[in-house]
């Protein structure tokens, strides 16, 4: 907690010390993340792990021989400050590009200021698939859509044992948790299992009794839980509490890390679908950036579980630093031209954008890497 | 000389994108400037007649939802087999429907809550906007639920020598939201000033005292309903066109209260009053950004509504209008 | 024999199982004036409300020129003609004296939403017309001096007066006064009983509820005599003045009260 | 029939902590006409004060519960007297004002001092539920749902058997006329408040453990508590509990029968419902005449 504030306090010093004659004028990157209201938790994780990138290529020298810099501004988990958040980043802070802005909602409304001030977007986190498919050029989304997510779990089916063989869902009222259900039913389905029913939940409820005494109804073997870091753990808990009975198996990359001190009773063990799984850094794709990002993460005092969505704001920086590089120059169009070309290793694994929605205005999206963490009794292992 | 002050006043803010092309400027004012129109909307029932609807917002986000839907378009079954289609219209209709649905919900409400008063009446207007917003968020069909509806089209007007033109620039969109923030302040003044203000004034003053000379008290109760939420509802368009999303957030409680300390800080009762309370809590978000950690910035947010309200409970008009005689 | 304006006929009234008001019939004719008195307690304020339509009668019929209008709400009774004053707060208080006389104006102007979006000839001449009654109407209690001023910041005397005219603004055919000289010195009690003596020259019929005998007996016509709920007498000043038992029940308890 | 069984036990020990919030929030507002958007805040502050003593300064559990509603009784004594006594002779309007901004202070407060990722707090009791039949239910809600039993009976026992408790009724009736037979209406404010907030916060305190810790936790609860005394009865104290149990049944077997999408709707539909036919909610507070 210390560290937060005396965190804020150096982020409040630093653009006034920059401002003091460094040789090099800093470049600027604007971040937008909800750091108050309902989903502040996750994005200021986010925030967190863009925070250290900076930090780590600053220390190795910055870009283009100049410092950076990154401007964070809260958009209070709704909309309205989405906009105004990014207007304050592109229209006074003068930014060249955008990393935001966690939810799918706050990023769709982003998206058509984006076309108005052409600056282009690393999307960080969001999952509809709306965003890369709606025809906005200037959107780059190194996040994974619930669709990418759903296939590349499709291929690690036959690791389950006993197999799943007919699925439900405890999805969140949302575009993430609907999304979620729509894409791994069509997926899974694809693969011959069964689909049951799904039960939704809207995001600030804490008793989930009756969704789940609903789904104790249904002859499925599984079920696909989508929510945030919250709803995870209390659904886990109250499954066990209304003697579920069925594998559950956490969709969206988060992780009910509280459940890793305060462990469900033996013999749950439940699965989660990570893109980055910070027990075992030494089996992601590129160790070495993965060690790093946990080390300095650690070295902060920062919370563990955090390292599972942090990643997010880390990978966005290096990609945003590498975009910058191939530019020359850090301004809006040459950045975006320089997106296209960029290939990097990141914490989840190599970062490149195709080509996605209707031709000549096609969006970018990386193809990143999933796994999946058992839990049991408070330990993690991987599947 | 008040009248020539207000003028002047007007001239100065439609001269702003002249003189100061700034875009942030001009895009803090514009975003300022629609809550400002739900503020001036807010008055008229909060003010004039003293019932305090925490639901307002209600009213915002139901013309933000009709008019992205108008403009938009949707397919929808209600039963039966039946469909109900609208093929996307132009923005001047979405504005106009706006105005039309949120008008009528305004009357439903009216009919409905001023048989209470008091804490009763605040309350069932939270609970109005929360069923609102739980049917935006699941009748997804009509609304995209949490999936909002994205890609409104921008307000398009008719400008001189161009035609129909969408509107995407900062300065047009600014002058559109300053025109019908001026017609919303016109229109409440003139309410204000006539023989219906006058029976909303003497409700609020005395209610069996004005019952007994002849005031139809939910007669002028809803009139003033109606008129209020129909104005809210065109801020509500404005507001779904320019930010161009619209989701079940629209009908957040936290936006009822900002138009509410607006109100009540500028001075209920008096026409300038949202307009000077609205420019300092409009502002003050976009002015504290940067300056303090974001969790200050509510805090200080929420204790200046504290002291506001404490130390100038008449708000910040009359206060001004007692030291200038 | 003149018209009866109000008959009250066999009304009852019980609030939360008590009796307020047992068995009341009573009738005032037009263009006089008639007090209704009686001891605290005797359900002279019920009555009042039930008249005016702020508390609903449990049995009984109330007729106003021969239509019923027990159980309409006071507006509705307002605009049939029929205007009360009130005990407490008698003026819109924040509101300026002229104020008070336009919003007491009610009922004679007609001007809609559409006059006031849109102040075109009618609407105008209306309003200016209603600022000319109001004028008038504070001439007649001769606040016309205090125009300006906040309503509460009237001595209490006047205070009183203007709550009366603005009963009286809409020319109501009934005006019904709730003790209009409760706490008003010698010399502006007077001023209340010219008040309402020219009011009656203007052709209004008053019933009077007033615990300062002097000034029923002499401004009533008739006077109906109210004890616990009951009407134990009605009749001229002079006859109510020697019934003995009116005197036992009410003026033998008035003068132990003072 | 099975289902219907669980779903009854489910509604029991979701209303009797919705009688918990809704009884404390009806009595603010039956002594001082004050109603007290902080309620939600109140319990959120119940919850991170528990979760402070067992899991930071490790004092036993039951400890922590009883430390954590005694500092929400007195921060509810400090909102009483830093912003409610000067503001005893505004409007209701006025204090609601106030009360929104304080929430707004204490929320975000809460989120500076302990940021945004939500908190487990351990408990003593174990993680398996209790099977009877059909029906299963858990230890520690069993044990939520006694205590709040016990604090629902106890706070009865306040308001009927001492002084205090007659001085608050007094009040609550009229008080005015409490004020002229030697009621000290301030002192009585502030020890309803407190009252009040110390009910909120022993039921952020208890439901804490059950659910998980977090800044925001107290919105959605402030919401509920208040649709709970509009079906009670504004002002009504067997009318919060009546109203809290309603709640509960209604979400539950809405929830499980008709629709989980709209599960926290039919709180709010029933709200309006009710203020259409019956405005005074189920259990009306007697009228104050005048």
């Amino acid at each position: 907690m210390m560290n937060r504030r005396t965190l804020l306090l150096a982020g409040l010093a630093m653009p006034a010390l920059s401002r003091h004659g460094f040789a090099a004028d800093p470049i600027r990157i604007g971040m937008t993340q909800p750091l108050t209201g309902a989903v502040a938790a996750s994005g200021n994780y986010v925030a967190n792990g863009a925070k250290i990138a900076v930090e780590v290529l600053n220390a190795a020298g910055g870009v283009l021989g100049r410092p950076i810099e990154l401007v964070l501004e809260d958009n209070k988990s709704n909309p309205r400050e989405a906009v105004a958040a990014a207007e304050k980043l592109v229209l006074r802070d003068k930014v060249p590009v955008l990393i935001g802005a966690w939810s799918s909602t706050f990023t769709l409304a982003i998206m058509p200021k984006l076309i108005e001030y052409k600056v282009p977007m690393i999307v960080e986190t969001s999952s509809a698939a709306r965003i890369t498919t709606s025809g906005n050029p200037w959107v780059f989304r190194i996040a994974p859509t619930s669709e990418m997510e759903a296939v590349a779990f499709a291929e690690l089916l036959g690791k389950f044992d006993p197999p799943i063989r007919k699925i439900d869902f405890l999805s969140v009222n949302n575009d993430f948790g609907r999304g979620a259900a729509e894409k791994f039913s069509a997926a899974l389905g694809a693969k011959g299992i069964r689909i049951g029913r799904t039960e939704t939940m809207t995001p600030e409820a804490t008793d989930l009794a009756a969704q789940i005494t609903a789904l104790r109804q249904s002859d499925g073997d599984t079920v696909f839980l989508t929510t945030g870091v919250e709803q995870q753990t209390l659904a886990l808990r109250q499954a066990v509490e209304q003697r579920l009975g069925k594998r559950i198996v956490t969709t969206g990359g988060s992780f009910p890390d509280q459940l890793l001190a305060n462990p469900l009773p033996p013999g749950n063990t439940s699965y989660h679908i990570l893109f980055y799984a910070p027990w075992f850094p030494e089996r992601a794709p590129h160790p070495q950036i993965a060690e790093r990002y946990t080390a300095e993460w650690n070295k902060k005092g920062w919370e563990f579980a955090g390292l599972t969505e942090g990643f997010r704001g880390y990978d966005a920086v290096l990609t945003v630093a590498v975009a910058i590089k191939l530019a020359g120059k850090p301004e809006a169009e040459a950045i975006r031209a320089a997106l296209w070309k960029v290939k990097l290793a990141g914490v989840n694994g190599d970062i490149s954008f195709a080509k996605e929605g209707p031709a000549g205005q096609e969006s970018g999206q990386n193809k990143p890497n999933v796994s999946v963490v058992t839990l049991s009794e408070g330990k993690t292992g991987l599947l | 000389m008040n009248a020539l002050f207000a003028w002047g006043f007007v001239a100065a803010l439609a001269a702003l994108p002249l003189v100061f092309p700034d875009p942030y400027l001009l895009a803090v004012l514009t975003s300022a400037g629609i809550f400002i129109i739900g503020a001036i909307s807010l008055n008229l029932l909060l003010g004039y007649t003293g019932q305090l609807s925490l639901g307002h917002v209600a009213f915002f986000g139901l013309g933000a939802y009709a008019s992205a839907l108008a403009t938009l378009g949707f397919d929808i079954g209600i039963g039966f087999g039946w469909r109900v289609v609208l093929a996307p219209q132009p923005v001047w209709l979405g504005f106009l429907a706006a105005i039309v649905v949120a008008g009528g919900f305004g009357w439903l409400l009216g009919r409905l809550a001023f048989r209470v008063r008091g804490a009763y009446f605040v309350i069932i207007t939270i609970c109005f906007a929360q069923v609102l917003r739980m049917v935006a968020l699941n009748w997804v069909e009509l609304t995209q639920g949490p999936m909002a509806l994205i890609s409104i089209p921008p307000f398009s007007l008719w400008w001189p020598g161009q035609g129909v033109v969408p509107l995407y620039r900062k300065d047009q969109n600014y002058w559109l939201v300053l025109a019908v923030a001026v017609l919303a302040f016109l229109l409440v003044r003139q309410v204000v000033r006539s023989r219906i203000g006058r029976a909303l004034v003497a409700l609020r003053a005395n209610e069996p005292l004005a019952r007994s000379v002849g005031i139809r008290v939910t007669h002028y109760l809803v009139i003033a309903a109606v008129l209020s939420a129909g104005i809210a509802g065109a801020a509500g368009s404005l507001f779904a066109h320019y930010v161009r999303i619209v989701d079940p957030d629209v009908f957040l409680f936290i936006y009822t209260v900002t138009m509410v300390i607006m109100v009540v800080t500028g001075g209920k009762g008096t026409l300038w009053g949202p307009v000077v309370g609205g420019l300092v809590f409009g502002l003050m978000p976009d002015l504290l950004r940067g300056t303090a950690p974001p969790e200050a910035q509510w805090i200080i947010y929420g204790a200046a509504m504290i002291l506001f309200v404490m130390f100038l409970p008449r708000g910040i008009v009359p206060a001004l209008a007692r030291r200038l005689p | 024999m003149t018209d009866v304006l109000l008959s009250v006929e066999g009304l009852g009234v019980q609030i939360g199982g008590l009796t307020a008001i047992a068995d009341m019939s009573f009738t005032v004719p037009a263009g006089e004036v008639v007090s209704l008195i009686g001891p605290n307690g005797a359900g002279k304020t019920t009555a009042f409300n039930v008249i005016t339509g702020y508390m609903r009668p449990t049995r009984g019929r109330i007729l106003f020129e021969g239509r019923p209008i027990a159980g309409l709400a006071p507006e509705r009774i307002a605009a049939r003609g029929l205007v009360r004053s009130f005990q407490r707060t008698s003026v819109f208080a924040g509101c300026t004296v002229f104020e008070n006389a336009l919003m007491a104006l009610h009922l004679r102007g007609r001007a809609g939403l559409l006059d006031a979006l849109l102040p075109f000839l009618r609407a105008r001449r209306e309003e200016a017309a209603l600022h000319a009654e109001a004028a008038d109407l504070l001439d007649l209690t001769g606040l016309a001096d205090r125009a300006g001023l906040p309503a509460e910041a009237l001595a209490y005397g006047e205070q009183r007066r203007l709550g009366i005219a603005m009963a009286a603004a809409a020319h109501p055919r009934l005006l019904l006064l709730d003790e209009p000289a409760a706490g008003l010195n010698p010399s502006e009690t007077a001023d209340c009983i010219a008040l309402i003596r020219g009011l009656k020259e203007r052709g209004m019929t008053v019933l009077l509820v007033e615990h300062d005998m002097a000034m029923v007996m002499r401004l009533s016509d008739r006077i109906v005599v109210l004890n616990q709920g009951r009407i134990i007498a009605s009749g001229p000043p002079a006859a109510i003045r020697q019934d003995p038992e009116v005197i036992r029940a009410y003026l033998g308890a008035a003068h132990a009260a003072a | 029939m099975d289902q219907a069984l669980q779903h009854l036990v489910n509604g029991t020990v979701l209303g009797g902590t919705y009688a918990l919030l809704g009884i404390g929030l009806t009595l603010v507002f039956g002594v001082m006409r004050v109603v007290n958007f902080t309620h939600g805040e109140l319990y959120a502050f119940g919850a991170y004060m528990t979760y402070a003593g067992v899991s930071l300064l490790g004092l036993n559990f039951y400890l922590s519960l009883a430390l954590a509603t005694l500092l929400g009784m007195a921060l509810g004594a400090s909102i009483e007297w830093l912003l409610l006594r000067p503001m005893r002779k505004a409007d209701i309007d006025s204090v609601m004002l106030v009360m929104i901004g304080a929430a707004l202070v204490l929320q975000n407060g809460e989120m500076w001092a302990w940021g945004g990722v939500a908190k487990l707090i351990p408990n003593p009791f174990p993680g398996t539920p209790l099977v009877v039949g059909p029906v299963s239910v858990m230890p520690l809600r069993l044990f939520v749902l006694v205590v709040s039993a016990a604090l629902l009976l106890g706070f009865w026992l306040l308001l009927d058997r001492t002084r205090i408790g007659m001085a608050m009724r007094a009040t609550f009736q009229d008080p005015e006329t409490a004020a002229l037979m030697g009621v000290r209406i301030g002192w009585v404010n502030t020890a309803t408040f407190a009252i009040g907030s110390g009910l909120a916060a022993a039921a952020g305190a208890l439901l804490g453990p059950v659910f998980m810790v977090s800044p925001t936790m107290g919105d959605l609860v402030g919401l509920k508590a208040f649709a709970i005394v509009i079906l009670g009865g504004l002002g009504s104290l067997p009318g919060a509990t009546i109203g809290g149990f309603a709640l509960g049944f209604v979400e539950e077997f809405a929830g499980g029968f008709v629709s989980t999408e709209y599960r926290d709707a039919f709180g709010f539909l029933l709200i309006i419902l009710i203020l259409a036919v019956r405005p005074q909610g189920l259990v009306p507070a007697k009228e104050r005449i005048g």
